[in-house]
């Protein structure tokens, strides 16, 4: 399956449909598919707000690859590039001490799936890969 | 078509929002106004009745960080109530409820609030 | 934007999302939206069933392209070839004399877009276009 | 996800369906078999209340077709109620109203049906 959409927070909500979808197909209950959802929208967030700087033009482009036991999200872009694998976890503690708001995107992706994974593409395209292993179901089917 | 919606009520000197739907970085703004609206006429006293918000991303939480501070320093608090399990394992997972006051329902906030809580 | 599905009837729902997010972005109303939803379901329902037979594994791929004061919904996919504008309009005093079922569907999506049209691609693919007039407001922003 | 759900009631011996949500080729066999349901216990005075019915396309059309002749047959109907203008308009479109009974509300198909149509 694969979606491309414009750089709007508009479109958030389908692209959590879109992942549903998918996450559902591959046998994931539904606390799974939440989670997986909530990735990618912290994912595809960052990506409008800070890779493309709210630009509503841009497109994103998100790919479901099966791959062994593996369910994986390849969402591309060509904004500014960016690790994400390389933020800090933060301190929560210090979080509420302060009162911080924001910086908690990449840790919830972190948190809630199996593996994220960043990647610099030629033509300074962006990849992050982000994984949950498969429902045991379904690798059986397959 | 608003995948997010939010009521404001007033009882008894107690200020609630009934959130609606998606509370994402798309819709978190609506929600922001509705605190600063709160704020801007000296609402201190606040109960969020997430009954039926039905998803919460990192934008959501952010509006929460964000007025927290304010309320508190003028002697209010921001109580979440009635979250669906989904909603509140969100919280859960980064340690919101560390800093916030989540009740199973409104009547519960309430009677924090006027036990002096 | 684009859209790639398996071809399956649980995503009728994600591809009548998709729809809705790009015809609001173009500046349609909520009754226009509804319109080319219906005439894209109808489609892409008449694919799932007739083209493919209901083989859940093969791809329909919607793309959304703005050409002039167009707005073309392009679909493609693989399997049996059809042209839905030979389809004669039905007779709908004898359709309801005979309490026929089915055979709606190609009427629906003629009567609600501004356009259909039928086009056989190599590889024995096959493209179905729809459009609809964008509203003026929009057409006048671009 | 379920998009589409039933309701049976039964009200002084007429048989209300309730549909909720969007009836398309995917949720379609879902009213088939509510239909034939009722059709199997003899049950032929139906109301379809479509209050919450958000979305129609023409597979849900298709499963009206597929009983009306055989309730008329056993002197029945199937009368339809409660349309939003949206699901209205599709039936409208295709001349529906021609062959069904489409009432305002569900005590007006109730009372045609008491009535003796
Ligand atoms: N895709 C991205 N492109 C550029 N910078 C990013 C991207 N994602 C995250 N960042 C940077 O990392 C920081 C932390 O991100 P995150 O944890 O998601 O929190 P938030 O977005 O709320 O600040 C951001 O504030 C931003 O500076
Ligand atoms: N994409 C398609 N591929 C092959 N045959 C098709 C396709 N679309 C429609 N048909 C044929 O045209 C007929 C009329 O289609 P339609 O008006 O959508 O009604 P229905 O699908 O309910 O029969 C179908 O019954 C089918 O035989």
């Amino acid at each position: 399956m694969h979606l491309r959409i414009h750089s709007q927070t508009e479109k958030l909500n389908l692209v959590r449909e879109f992942i549903g979808e998918a996450a559902r197909e591959h046998g994931f209950d539904e606390e799974a598919v939440g989670k997986i959802m909530l990735a990618v929208d912290e994912a595809c967030t960052n990506i409008i707000k800070h890779a493309y700087g709210y630009a509503p033009d841009r497109t994103i482009d998100l790919e479901i690859q099966i791959a062994g036991d593996r369910f994986d999200i390849v969402i591309t872009h060509s904004g500014k590039s960016f690790d994400p694998t390389a933020v800090r976890k933060p301190d929560m503690q210090e979080y509420f001490k302060k009162y911080q708001r924001g910086g908690l995107g990449i840790h919830l992706m972190r948190t809630l799936m199996d593996g994220v994974e960043y990647e610099a593409l030629p033509d300074s395209r962006n990849l992050v890969r982000m994984y949950k292993y498969l429902p045991h179901e379904d690798r059986k089917q397959r | 078509m608003s995948t997010f919606k939010i009521q404001v009520r007033e009882s008894s000197g107690i200020n609630i929002l009934e959130l609606k739907g998606y509370l994402d970085a798309h819709t978190a703004p609506e929600l922001e106004k509705a605190f600063q609206g709160l704020l801007d006429t000296k609402k201190f006293n606040i109960i969020v009745n997430c009954r039926d918000l039905t998803y919460i991303s990192s934008a959501g939480l952010g509006v929460f960080m964000a007025y927290i501070e304010d309320v508190r320093k003028n002697q209010g608090d921001i109580k979440l109530s009635n979250m669906s399990p989904k909603v509140y394992n969100v919280f859960d997972l980064l340690g919101f409820p560390l800093l916030y006051d989540i009740t199973t329902d409104e009547a519960e906030a309430m009677t924090k609030f006027k036990g002096g809580k």
